[in-house]
């Protein structure tokens, strides 16, 4: 194991993915000489080459089309679409192509593509800079969708969807390319739609994915103080979705809180509301409660987005208002 | 008419099987449609089947193809059997794509024909992304990419354009210019009408040709096709031809004046093709007539597979979508 | 009429390019049509003479409908029948648009399934969950299911035989609730009437000679059946009030009043009392008090009486002035069997005599009709053998 | 059968009807009735209880020779072969 930031953990798994398969190349906006807007692919241009981290022309539709195009030519495309909030003007190759010709074609094209994605607000970008889109694309039947919230993960998940015959796509939340945490050496691929517990508790299950991650358990910590015991479930995958390992959490707790920086109306944790209600109805001591991001578009003004944002004490204040209410 | 290909007798009166093999299967795609057993939208290939057959005598067995909504044409000259593209008009799961794309989404992989596509100018990436692919694993083809004039309005015509160019990729972009974008004549859609032109953008290579002439377009395609193969990066051939029937089935043709489409069926690529045989003593009357019988032959032998093709599974409704899970 | 867009079902034919006696050969345009879509060329697909023009311009069929008849070239390719290839129904719109909803979790251990709604209405009703059997399915407990218990007046008693501790309280709390709802909404009016016993009781020995221990029957079956034979001459008495409306019962379903040990009392119904035989209402009335008292009854088993008997006889009350249980219209009272002085044929003789009384809802009946009910139980209680 | 074992089938019976009842305080001389809460519905549940357990079918007449718990067990015994 050693300590690694979550975006050094990306470019391992990016470097280990070039070294072991030649059929892997990078594909995006300053992903070469610049280094990445990230700093994810940082001097991979200088070990791989030209030919194999390209950067493109801000052409989101057509570089993205083209990694469709090139899967289906037998490579291993990794396309990087700078942001999400870049991502609306791709949206056609990914739903209308990536998503759709293994069906289309009744079987005979596969499209093994991953595309990773920053997400996510937080850094004053104000609103064109901040979405967080994740639970649009979840809608998509025949894509995938991981957020990884851990260095280990932002590793693992890519390993993993290197191996998967369907197009991937990764949702890195923009404020956490920085987070340290240990990874293994011999990093093993995480299992995509597998949820996993970072904290258990008895009284309430607070469920979240990604950039909320972190939030979630500092308001769980908060809660603890005041005797409120939390279970933190990390969703990991978004499609497909652990329901059952959420499911088997609120079975023990009764009581669940989702995190999701989307807004509120449709937003993912609108889903797995509903999927709690039906599939854990009568286990339910109350109603299922949301923490999302105000419905505005993102204010640049600290106070302001802080005060859209989803944070630990919004959390903790949505426990507390569940427990007094209904006991 | 420099540059005529050196026709023998057997590839002169296949180009002419070729062509009265579309026309006879379009008609009857088009009787078909009014009783009910073709349904959606159809888009039919009449006046254009010059450009399909001509360009497909400089496209190789390792070569790539991606088409549009309107490929009838380019399928059937690619090799694809009229039955399996009947059947997937009936919808049945013996259709070249098992009934889940229709007229407008034929795939054939084993033949490299990745798709009608129906989303204009959404191909573009994808035949781009192709071609990187087999530059990228130094297989020497090209992909022939085919687009109407309508898609010269979308940005991906000027993404794909420029990032072929840019990275010298291996696509020949065949437009396929019908002087209409549905219902809206070239020079009401671009300013700049003279559509190979814009290729100068990019610093690509261009032609045009009368897309009329099916000798011409061979040609034409067959010096294209070289420049592509030579390394030299992308072409774009822009191919003039005109379609005798509506944009699609429920088309009253407003748009265009009956004058018009009289003078254009004057030049009908079939009548033209026929009347300059003699001169080069390829055909006998016997000829012509051979072919239509066998014509007919195959298109009613291809619509009896259509009628004795079995419905699929409802149960299979939802295969295909992602890959079936090995492990 | 040709199918020319994607979702025509009809077209106006507007006109004829051709007319009979013509001929036309494949791809000809032999008509014009206008479709949702504007007006739209008819290609005719067969050579041949148009022999007979059928629909006439202006006029708007049905895709399929047959325009014209061409009498085909010899050799010509048949026309196409107009069937369109339609694939087969959906076996079931369920399992082609199968929803895969998550399967329902099982409950954890020891958890009751009970609805949000019925868990809150048991809170407020004071109704103790756990002794509660769900109708619903796999034993869920719903909103009808608490409504049930809480009518039933009385909770289900507690599984152990041991004295019950907190019951009677808990009890007296929910019967009070619905006795002050009783008194305060219901205009009482009450009738009570004598009835001389002796055939009843006499036939009644001679019966249980005949019968063995297990089916003797009780005096108190044939005054159930006799109220219940009553209530066909009187079937007002036998309403439910359906929320502002009573509505006679379709069935006659007597509850009798069974006091529990230890306090409290329930009122099971005898299902269709009317048409059952006195051995059989025995047995079902004697199977009940005994499950009743030995607390094995669950409130769901007893279905909802239409009206309700009390007996206080052997506590040695005379007459009985009862309060109607709501939803019910009416309540019958019998107090104990006393031999008393009787006049009968201008002869005073000792009899054994029961008064019975009836309370009853102004609202739905009167006195004049409780009278005729009265007087029908005494004339039914004479003739003890075609009870 | 003993006394003992006929005395003892009784409490069982009247256990069957007064679940909640102090059997073991009971007065054997004393009136069922003055001791417990018993209806006709009981007795006669009591009387089916002895003839299921003992087979003695006892007419209503014989009632009031089963008052008392050693009244009940004198009469069983003279009937119990």
């Amino acid at each position: 194991m050693t300590k690694m930031t979550y975006r050094d953990a990306i470019r391992e798994g990016l470097r280990e993915a070039l070294r072991s398969d030649p059929r892997v190349f990078l594909m995006g906006e300053d992903v070469g000489r610049y280094g990445g807007s990230f700093k994810v692919t940082y001097r991979l241009l200088e070990e791989f080459g030209p030919e194999r981290v390209r950067d493109t022309p801000l052409s989101e539709s057509t570089f993205l089309g083209a990694g469709i195009g090139a899967a289906l030519g037998g490579m291993r495309p990794i396309v990087e679409i700078m942001t999400v909030n870049f991502s609306l003007l791709a949206l056609d190759q990914i739903v209308n192509n990536a998503a759709t010709l293994r069906h289309m074609s009744g079987g005979q094209i596969g499209v093994p593509l991953i595309v990773r994605m920053a997400t996510g607000g937080g850094r004053q970008l104000a609103a064109q800079h901040s979405h967080s889109l994740e639970g649009w694309f979840a809608h998509i039947p025949g894509i995938k969708i991981v957020a990884p919230a851990t260095p280990a993960d932002a590793k693992g998940l890519l390993l993993a969807a290197l191996g998967d015959p369907d197009p991937v796509f990764i949702f890195e939340h923009a404020t956490l390319y920085g987070l340290e945490g240990e990874v293994e050496d011999e990093a093993v691929p995480s299992e995509i739609g597998k949820a996993a517990v970072r904290r258990t508790g008895e009284t309430v299950t607070l469920i979240t994915y990604g950039g909320s991650l972190g939030k979630t358990l500092q308001a769980a910590d908060q809660l603890a103080v005041e005797g409120i015991d939390a279970e933190v479930i990390d969703l990991r995958s978004l499609r497909p979705l652990d329901i059952s390992t959420v499911l088997a959490s609120v079975d023990k707790t009764h009581r669940a809180v989702i995190v999701d920086e989307g807004w509120r109306m449709c937003s993912f944790a609108a889903e797995v509301s509903a999927q709690i209600m039906e599939g854990g109805f009568y286990n339910l001591d109350a109603p299922v409660a949301r923490v999302c991001s105000a419905e505005v578009p993102m204010p640049y003004a600290k106070h302001m987005e802080d005060a859209a944002l989803p944070q630990a004490a919004t959390i903790a204040q949505a426990v507390r208002q569940m427990l007094g209410a209904h006991g | 008419m420099t540059g005529e290909p050196v026709l023998d007798r057997a590839h002169g009166l296949d180009l002419l099987r070729q062509m009265v093999l579309i026309r006879r299967f379009e008609e009857k795609a088009a009787e078909l449609y009014t009783v009910g057993k073709i349904r959606g939208f159809l888009h039919l290939y009449i006046g254009e089947e010059a450009v399909a057959v001509g360009t497909m005598q400089a496209v190789g067995p390792d070569d790539n193809i991606v088409a549009t909504y309107r490929e009838h044409g380019q399928a059937l000259a690619r090799g694809i059997p009229a039955g399996s593209l009947m059947a997937e008009m009936y919808g049945k799961a013996t259709g070249c794509s098992g009934g889940r794309g229709g007229s407008m989404h034929f795939f054939d992989v084993s033949r490299r024909f990745y798709g009608g596509h129906a989303i204009v100018g959404g191909g573009l990436p994808i035949a781009v992304g192709l071609a990187l692919a087999d530059k990228l694993r130094s297989r020497a083809a090209l992909t022939a990419c085919f687009f109407g004039d309508g898609a010269v309005g979308e940005g991906e015509f000027h993404e794909s354009l420029n990032l072929a160019a840019l990275w010298k990729l291996p696509v020949l972009f065949l437009c396929e210019n019908n002087l209409y974008a549905m219902g809206t004549g070239l020079s009401r859609h671009q300013s700049q009408t003279d559509i190979r032109r814009k290729a100068d953008a990019y610093a690509m290579p261009a032609d045009v040709v009368d897309g009329m002439d099916v000798l011409a377009v061979e040609a034409a395609t067959r010096r294209a096709a070289a420049s592509v193969r030579g390394g030299d990066g992308p072409f774009l051939l822009e191919l003039r031809t005109y379609r005798f029937r509506a944009h699609s089935m429920a088309d009253p043709e407003l748009y265009r004046a009956k004058q018009e489409v009289e003078e254009w069926k004057a030049r009908d690529p079939i009548a033209l093709y026929i009347a300059r045989l003699p001169e080069m003593g390829f055909l006998a009357d016997p000829d012509l007539a051979a072919i239509e019988s066998g014509v007919a032959a195959e298109v009613d032998e291809a619509v009896r597979f259509a009628e004795a093709g079995p419905w699929e599974l409802v149960e299979d409704l939802t295969r295909h979508v992602y890959a079936p899970v090995t492990s | 009429m040709p199918i020319l867009t994607a979702d025509m079902s009809a077209g106006t034919l507007t006109t004829w390019r051709k007319k009979a006696g013509d001929t036309v050969k494949r791809g000809d345009i032999i008509a014009e049509v206008e479709t949702d879509k504007g007006l739209i060329d008819v290609e005719v697909f067969t050579g041949g003479t148009v022999e007979q023009i059928l629909v006439q311009p202006g006029a708007t069929v049905p895709t399929g409908t047959v325009l014209a008849i061409i009498r085909e070239e010899p050799g010509a390719a048949p026309a196409l029948a107009p069937t369109p290839s339609v694939p087969p129904a959906l076996p079931s719109p369920v399992s082609a648009t199968k929803q895969v909803a998550p399967a329902q979790a099982p409950s954890a251990a020891g958890r009751a399934r009970v609805s949000p709604l019925a868990r809150k209405l048991a809170a407020d009703l004071g109704i103790d969950l756990t002794t509660l059997h769900g109708a619903g399915p796999g034993g869920v407990i719903r909103r009808e299911d608490i409504e049930r218990a809480a009518a039933m007046r009385a909770e289900a008693p507690v599984k152990e035989p041991r004295p019950l501790l907190d019951r009677p309280a808990r009890l007296r709390q929910t019967i009070g609730a619905a006795m002050a709802r009783s008194k305060r909404e219901i205009p009482h009016y009450y009738l009570s009437a004598t009835i001389d016993m002796h055939r009843a009781l006499t036939w009644l020995n001679e019966e249980n000679l005949t019968r063995s221990v297990t089916d003797r029957l009780l005096y108190g079956v044939l005054l159930i059946k006799a109220v219940a034979l009553a209530l066909r001459q009187v079937p007002e008495l036998n309403s439910i009030w359906r929320g502002a409306e009573a509505v006679p019962s379709a069935g006659i379903h007597v509850g009798v009043a069974v006091s529990l040990r230890g306090g409290g009392l329930i009122a099971p119904a005898l299902h269709d009392t009317d048409r059952q035989a006195l051995g059989d209402l025995m047995r079902s009335f004697r199977d009940l008090v005994h499950r009743a008292r030995s607390g094995g009854v669950k409130s769901s088993e007893l279905s909802d009486p239409t009206i309700t008997v009390t007996s206080l006889g052997e506590q040695g009350v005379e007459s009985v002035f009862p309060i109607i249980y709501p939803p019910q219209v009416a309540i019958v009272g019998f107090g104990k069997i006393a031999e008393r002085p009787w006049s009968v044929d201008g002869q005073v003789v000792s009899r054994p005599l029961i008064v019975a009384t009836l309370a009853a809802d102004h609202r739905v009946s009167d006195g004049h009709r409780a009278g005729l009910f009265l007087a029908a139980v005494d004339r039914l209680l004479q003739e003890p053998a075609r009870l | 059968m003993t006394r003992d074992e006929i005395r003892a089938a009784v409490l069982r019976a009247l256990g069957e009807i007064a679940p909640e009842a102090d059997l073991a305080s009971l007065a054997p001389d004393v009136e069922f009735r003055e001791q417990l809460d018993l209806d006709s519905m009981d007795v006669l549940n009591f009387v089916v209880g002895l003839h299921a357990s003992l087979g003695v079918a006892i007419p209503e007449s014989d009632y009031p020779k089963l008052a008392t718990l050693d009244g009940c067990v004198e009469y069983l015994a003279a009937r119990v072969e």
